[in-house]
């Protein structure tokens, strides 16, 4: 089998790195990779072709590839070159652009999309969106560190003492637990709410404060996603953010509700109120956003405060991102391919049924 | 002049007796200490086979034999019994101890010169004896019988307080009595005996397995008091003293053992309502085996290598620091310590790093799970601190499992596998843990946390 | 009263030497760890077999045809005589596990 | 008397802040701040005027003050406007720049350098040196970790081990230090190398590993700078430093010789053999810089490796830098001006003779 | 009758005495055990005074006499003397025994009975109580002396050893030879009462003043055989075995005392060459005082709130996390715990910041400069961790000092101030500091990391 | 060696107690902190004023006009009194430190 890898038009990942092409090559399964497509990871074609890859232009590898792995969605004039009935693995998103489905089963291709796979444990080892997210959390932090015009962690000199940083975490899941953690390494006093019950321990099982809002609901059949809550809720909820937004100097927000715009968890009155140079880093904006400022891909600044909406954030560290994605990968195609590198689509398979969004026209999503 | 000898080498004796009971109560000194006891009993018995005697016949024959006999036995047991059998048989072993007090009584009781007036103090001494002797005697071979197994606990006496209480009435009123004849009555030291040999029974009968080796304890202080009662009798020094010094030792001992357990001595005795609350915990059909802090401090001082295996549980007790504090005070020891840590451990990715890097645990100490799951077979002790999932065999063995397929690290190769948790609760995927059955597994049941502190203290004083 | 104080009169030094030894057994083990509850309980036991000098006393004092006598104190020094010679190997046998390893 | 601030053409910092302002004029000296000096710094026009300073047109600072403070020397169309006989307060680095001396005196305006306080432990509260390279040293670390591709702290994941980041510091001065200890937060391992004997329990200090390198030449005299190195010494280290490099993902540089260019630690030849991806930040870059191939205010590439030349990197964290920089400034001000806001230059003063460069039309330097 | 009853209550006394001793040895049971002890002693005396004697007059006069006024003395010195001035006390009141038990031996010389042999136990104990007694006396004497300085340590002996030798020799065989003759030489016992307080004077003299308190705890112990030798001679049991017991334990304790300065009581008394060796470090003229761990975790522990200094040395040391470990048992004690955090503390900016936050140190914890200088003077104990410069008080009052002008912690008006250094070396700025001559000042030399970890330990002794 | 042996077997049980004494009293304070050791050393030297009962009993035993033997037994009542009520008070007075303070 034949895999192909391009450069990714508009992120500095790369979908596969060459430790794990080596390990493909074990399997009998061939990686073509788009010329300079790890380039913006730190890996040259070089270090691509000592693993064993074939490196070459992107055409060819379309026209070659067996299966295309990319990480964010092709754009549609890669389906023209590629093969008929190729399998295309990314990150599709269904949920938020269901007509994707149709598109890809028009095509004919069999799409297999990577947020969909499972959040069940034998799965945790393919869950792209958990290791993006963890570090999408580490660099949240870094990007607020680096645009806060203030010292991180305190500091006590013979010109005056400077208070530690203080940060508010708010969405307590993959993303904002690592975001609490490297806030803490650096040295500041941070605090985190969640509506998630189990969330108030998970944050202080890593040393933080959690805010408590009373009466959030719970679904533990969500498969680990958060669901809405009510009217009164949100608005006690929404008066403590504000009390706590006042004093913040950064506010990291990771809030997301599958298949549902974020929360606005950050309102622009209480934007208003916060203090002068505050920062806040919002890995939800691409679906709409915690921070009702805040815009996707932008940096914006509104009332001294500044604004970083960002979903796209383990790109930021693209080097071990596209490791961690690649692995994922590599444990994910263990469910499809052979030891002999052939493919082998069990639909039933819990997880392939899933994530399988579209196979011989058929579009497999339902929402 | 043969006296004095006797007497002061008696004394030597009981010193080495004192010495030996001292040497035995800190680690590194205790073999030494059981040996200098072991010495001093040797040179008390050869003394009192030397001292010349007024009258008698010596019959060093009948002493030689049984000697002989009872050393054999005594040291082939010892030898071929199971480490883990090792608390019955000091319990057997002390009931025979306590039946030697009581053939010495009845002897004395037999010896009794017809025309010697009964009310006196060596005859209360003698009825002392017996009494304790045969409570000694009984009492322990229950213990024996519970702890080996082949009496249960549910072996339930209806009222075994009024039981006891009217037995010992009895028992004082019978013995008061006979000793108020002018001539002594021996049908009535066989009943007296006999009542004492039931009153051991009903006595250790409703206390609960659990409380066994609080029971031994007490029931071997009661042995020597025994001997110091038979001392008594016979104006014997090192038996009067030796077992003055048991009798005393061991009530502390025994009230020492029941502090460990949180428990006073009272109410394991007259409770006797504990006979569930012995070291084990129940789930379902399966029973899972406690440690207890001392013991496991033990195992680990003593260990070449031990592996810390965290989990979400530690994070939750925050319990990073004190983990090192256990890594260092084990380093000091000279026991190799390393982290195993699970790629999923904690809650997120990283959870354990972020926790370990914040207790300065060096990185080279941390393995990751390949490696770890080589280490397992050659480690002594695996501390498994607030982890479950990430351990459990099933994700390896039950394709029904939630978990089945991830790979977990294999603690079951380890020697001895050390679980601390609260409670028989699962962990995040909701499922019960074969592990905490597991032959080589205990449980040691707290906030990890706490339990480390105190494993802490106890490896410090050990 | 008359007899104990008597008895007290006669004892007293021995009386004394009780109160001392009790204390002193007392305080001996008083600071014992945990973990030797155990191998120090058994290390009592085998010292309770002090006993046995009563069984010698008894079968020496005996004369040679009184068999009721020799046969009880035979089993007296029998059943002392393993509990005396067990305990101390149970005992030692206990304690292995606390030989320093070499480091 | 009237103190001037600008707002820095080339700097986010702001020489005065409210706090400061306030407390000047409990001592009867009146400020006056350019229109919107410090708005980089998140302070508004509104909070200066709320603390008591007038807010002017740059041209009417100008012509108002008495005394001109500002962080980067001011240019020359600022001395056409200025009173004559004003004093100015900056860092006129004439170790560095001999000639600006000489302009200062003709322009017949008291200079006084900040930079040339010396560092006696009485001054130290007046150390503008010492409290912006302890931000620089944090930031540089922040910025480092900003562009690195890869993810500094430890991690284990379900998909792999990412191992922690290795991280050289070079020049363990106040800004070294603080990276070291910064980059220790973080979660990288680090190694750092200096000149100065004191240096190896400096670094041990703060738990880092100290590169030891035989045969430093020493200089208590030098008032805590560094002295220049024997060739043969040069070379054991060019070569220890090189074997470190090439294992290191983060270098941090701060080697400085006071009025001399920066030595080169880190050779073209040795940032060739580095992994790619790795990021030197290079704080001595404004006098040449310690990697061969930064370039001041600069972010090169160079064989992979990204290398940022950057001496001023306090401005990026500016609010704090400017509060630390304000209260030094303040400190020095108690030396000659009077309770009653008087000037009071006692020339014959440690500090003063030191740190006035130019009075009363005479240059006061002599290198 | 009597005298039974007597003994048993003296048996209670002794037990009292025991009793005392141990609680004595525990800090939270200590004063209870002084009182238990005084308990003791007063039921002897009233015990001894009432039993009816065989002979005699009673005086019962005389003994009022001397026990009215020898109470009213005591009580009045032991409250009116200054704390520091206790251990002579001590040193004094152990010496006033040792006379007395001379006193007696020298009455029993005077009441023997001309025509008994000499050649008896009884004489032979009461030269030894002679001898024991008078050493006591006036070696207690001398180091009373020296503690309280009007006898200087530069009074030297030549050749104090051999002084010593040939006065013990001399002693013996006098005294042996007054035994041989068969009556007694009154005149003989008193050369030997002489010799044997010569003695006295010549065993203390030569050892350093620094090694007072071991020897007399090393006389208290031969006070206590003096009075058991005592009552060897009036075969008094409480006497006997109170003064064994107080012989034994002396005994004992001097051995630790020796242990706990790192000597060997041979050392300490056949050395005699440690004249220098006491508790202090000289630079020039001035004179620094050392504190022992014990006592500076006994300030500690009893202290309402103690702030630490940390500076440079406790970075140098990587005592961080012991620090926070202190910090933590302390708070566990009640003690308030907070840090007084210097501008320059450190090489950097914010040095200390850094690495407490790595040892985990709430923020809140941290005072700066203003609000620590606030505190201290109601401060009980404050630590200066390796901090120099920063608590120079030459900084405000020195204006030649290179640091003056410096803003400085001002510990010196907490009640304590104990500072933890290595040597007597400057800090960073290279120059003296006179705090640490400072009246409430006392060094702990060690590096910091090490000395902490043993104030922890003390403490959790303690 | 004749004279020793009766010496011993005339104050046997002396000698155990003598022996068990000497074993308590090391016991009893093996575990003293150092910073107990002056109270505790203190505490002793009150408690070896013992010596007192041994004045006491010879006062006690002279005869009303034997001056000699009254004037030196006075004296070591007062001297002993003085190391027995002094003793007591002063460590009294060094352990008021160890009071608990109120949490
Ligand atoms: N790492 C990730 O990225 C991630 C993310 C989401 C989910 N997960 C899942 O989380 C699980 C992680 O496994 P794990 O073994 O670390 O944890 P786990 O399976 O959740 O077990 C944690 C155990 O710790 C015990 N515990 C909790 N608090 C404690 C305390 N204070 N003291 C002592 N014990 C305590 C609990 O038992 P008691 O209540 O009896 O004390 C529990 O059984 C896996 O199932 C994994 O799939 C991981
Ligand atoms: N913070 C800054 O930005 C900065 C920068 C540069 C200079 N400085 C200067 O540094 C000084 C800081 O004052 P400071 O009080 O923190 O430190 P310091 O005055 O330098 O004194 C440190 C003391 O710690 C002791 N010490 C060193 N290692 C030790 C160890 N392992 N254990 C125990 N003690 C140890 C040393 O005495 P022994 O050798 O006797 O043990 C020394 O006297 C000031 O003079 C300041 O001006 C500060
Ligand atoms: N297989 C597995 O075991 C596995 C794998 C990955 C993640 N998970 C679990 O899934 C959960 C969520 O993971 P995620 O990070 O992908 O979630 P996510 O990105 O969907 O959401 C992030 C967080 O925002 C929170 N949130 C939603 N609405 C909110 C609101 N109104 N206010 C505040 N917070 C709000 C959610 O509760 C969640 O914690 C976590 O508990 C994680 O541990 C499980
Ligand atoms: N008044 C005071 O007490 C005071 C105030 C501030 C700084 N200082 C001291 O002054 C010293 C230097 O401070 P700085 O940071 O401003 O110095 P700097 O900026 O001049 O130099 C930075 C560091 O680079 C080092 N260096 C120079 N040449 C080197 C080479 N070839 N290789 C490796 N390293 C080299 C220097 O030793 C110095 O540590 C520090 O020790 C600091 O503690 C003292």
């Amino acid at each position: 089998m034949q895999i192909g890898i391009l450069k990714e038009p508009s992120d500095r990942r790369v979908a596969l790195v060459p430790d794990i092409v080596k390990q493909l090559q074990d399997w009998n399964v061939k990686v073509m990779v788009e010329h300079d497509a790890g380039a913006a990871s730190a890996i040259s074609d070089s270090d691509f072709k000592d693993s064993g890859a074939e490196i070459a232009e992107r055409s060819v590898v379309l026209q070659n590839a067996d299966m295309l792995i990319t990480i964010t969605p092709p754009s549609q004039e890669v389906y023209d070159l590629l093969k008929p009935q190729a399998v295309v693995i990314s990150s599709f998103e269904p949920f938020n652009r269901p007509e994707v489905v149709q598109e890809l089963a028009q095509r004919q291709v069999t799409a297999l999309s990577l947020d969909m796979i499972p959040r069940i444990t034998l799965a945790q080892s393919m869950d792209v969106l958990s290791s993006m997210a963890s570090i999408a959390g580490y660099k949240a932090v870094l990007l607020a560190a680096d645009y806060l015009p203030r010292y991180f962690p305190m500091l006590t000199t013979a010109a005056g003492t400077i208070p530690p940083a203080k940060v508010l975490v708010l969405g307590a899941g993959v993303a904002g637990l690592q975001a609490i953690a490297t806030a803490k390494r650096i040295g500041g006093v941070v605090e985190a709410f969640d509506t998630r019950l189990a969330a108030k321990e998970e944050v202080e099982s890593l040393g933080a404060k959690f805010v408590m809002v009373e009466g959030a609901q719970d679904d533990k059949e969500a498969g680990g996603y958060a669901v809405e809550q009510t009217e009164e809720y949100k608005q006690k909820q929404q008066q403590l953010i504000r009390e706590k937004a006042e004093k913040a100097d950064v506010i990291v927000t990771t809030a997301q509700l599958r298949g549902k715009p974020a929360p606005i968890l950050v309102t622009a009155e209480t934007v208003q109120k916060m203090k002068p140079g505050a920062v806040i880093v919002d890995l939800a904006s691409s679906t709409g956003g915690n921070c009702e400022l805040s815009e996707d891909q932008q940096v914006v600044e509104a009332h001294g405060v500044t604004i970083i909406g960002n979903s796209n954030l383990a790109q930021g560290v693209p080097m071990h991102a596209s490791q961690l994605f690649a692995k994922n990968i590599m444990n994910y195609l263990k469910v499809f391919v052979s030891e002999e590198g052939e493919l082998n689509l069990d639909l039933e398979n819990e997880i392939l049924k899933s994530s399988c969004i579209a196979h011989d026209g058929h579009a497999q999503y339902a929402q | 002049m043969e006296g004095t000898t006797t007497n002061l080498i008696y004394l030597i004796c009981i010193s080495l007796f004192i010495i030996g009971l001292k040497k035995l109560s800190h680690p590194d000194s205790a073999r030494t200490g059981n040996l200098l006891a072991a010495a001093g009993m040797i040179g008390a018995i050869i003394v009192t086979l030397l001292t010349p005697l007024e009258s008698g016949a010596n019959n060093y024959g009948w002493i030689a034999g049984g000697m002989v006999v009872g050393t054999a036995i005594g040291l082939t047991v010892a030898r071929k019994i199971k480490m883990t059998a090792m608390p019955e048989m000091v319990s057997l072993f002390n009931g025979l101890g306590g039946a030697c007090a009581m053939l010495i009584s009845i002897v004395e009781f037999y010896n009794h010169p017809a025309g010697e007036p009964l009310l006196s103090g060596q005859m209360i001494t003698t009825f002392f004896a017996l009494f304790v002797g045969s409570i000694s005697f009984t009492g322990s071979l229950v213990a024996y019988g519970k702890l080996d197994g082949f009496l249960r606990d549910s072996l339930v006496l209806p009222a075994p307080k009024l039981i006891n209480m009217v037995l010992l009435l009895v028992i004082i009123a019978l013995s008061a009595y006979t000793l108020m004849q002018p001539q002594l009555n021996f049908t009535y030291v066989i009943v007296i005996l006999g009542l004492s040999l039931i009153y051991g029974i009903t006595f250790v009968t409703p206390i609960g397995g659990g409380d066994m080796p609080v029971v031994i304890s007490l029931l071997n202080s009661f042995t020597g008091i025994g001997a110091a009662l038979a001392g008594l009798i016979y104006g014997n020094q090192v038996m009067l003293v030796g077992g003055i010094l048991v009798g005393a030792s061991g009530t502390i001992l025994t009230i020492l053992m029941c502090q460990a357990m949180n428990r006073s001595l009272i109410n394991v005795i007259i409770g006797g309502f504990s006979a569930s609350g012995g070291g084990t915990a129940q789930s379902g059909d399966e029973v899972v085996k406690e440690a207890t802090y001392a013991d496991t401090a033990i195992m680990l001082k003593y260990a070449q290598k031990v592996i810390v295996v965290p989990g979400y549980g530690m994070a939750v007790a925050q319990a990073q620091h004190t983990v090192h504090d256990l890594e260092k005070t084990l380093e000091e020891e000279g026991v190799g310590f390393k982290y195993a840590i699970h790629p999923v451990a904690g809650r997120m990715p990283g959870h354990m790093n972020v926790l370990l890097a914040e207790a300065d645990v060096p990185y080279p100490k941390l393995l990751d799970l390949d490696d770890a799951n080589k280490e397992f077979a050659s480690t002594d002790v695996v501390l498994v601190i607030g982890a479950n999932d990430v351990v459990n065999p099933a994700a390896k063995t039950d394709t029904a499992s939630p978990i089945y397929g991830m790979p977990i690290l294999d603690v079951e190769q380890a020697k001895n596998v050390i679980v601390l948790k609260r409670s028989m609760n699962p962990g995040y995927a909701g499922i019960q843990n074969q592990l905490f059955f597991g032959e080589r597994t205990r449980m040691l049941f707290g906030d990890a946390k706490s339990s480390l502190s105190k494993l802490v203290e106890e490896v410090n004083n050990a | 009263m008359e007899l104990l104080l008597n008895f007290i009169s006669e004892n007293l030094t021995m009386l004394y030497i009780l109160v001392f030894i009790i204390f002193l057994g007392t305080e001996v083990i008083s600071n014992v760890p945990t973990v030797l509850h155990t191998p120090l309980m058994s290390g009592a036991n085998a010292i309770s077999g002090v006993v046995i000098i009563g069984a010698i006393i008894l079968i020496r004092q005996a004369s040679a045809d009184d068999y009721p006598i020799l046969i009880l104190g035979f089993f007296g020094i029998l059943l002392a005589m393993i509990n005396v010679a067990g305990g101390f190997a149970v005992t030692n046998r206990m304690l292995e596990m606390f030989k320093k390893k070499k480091k």
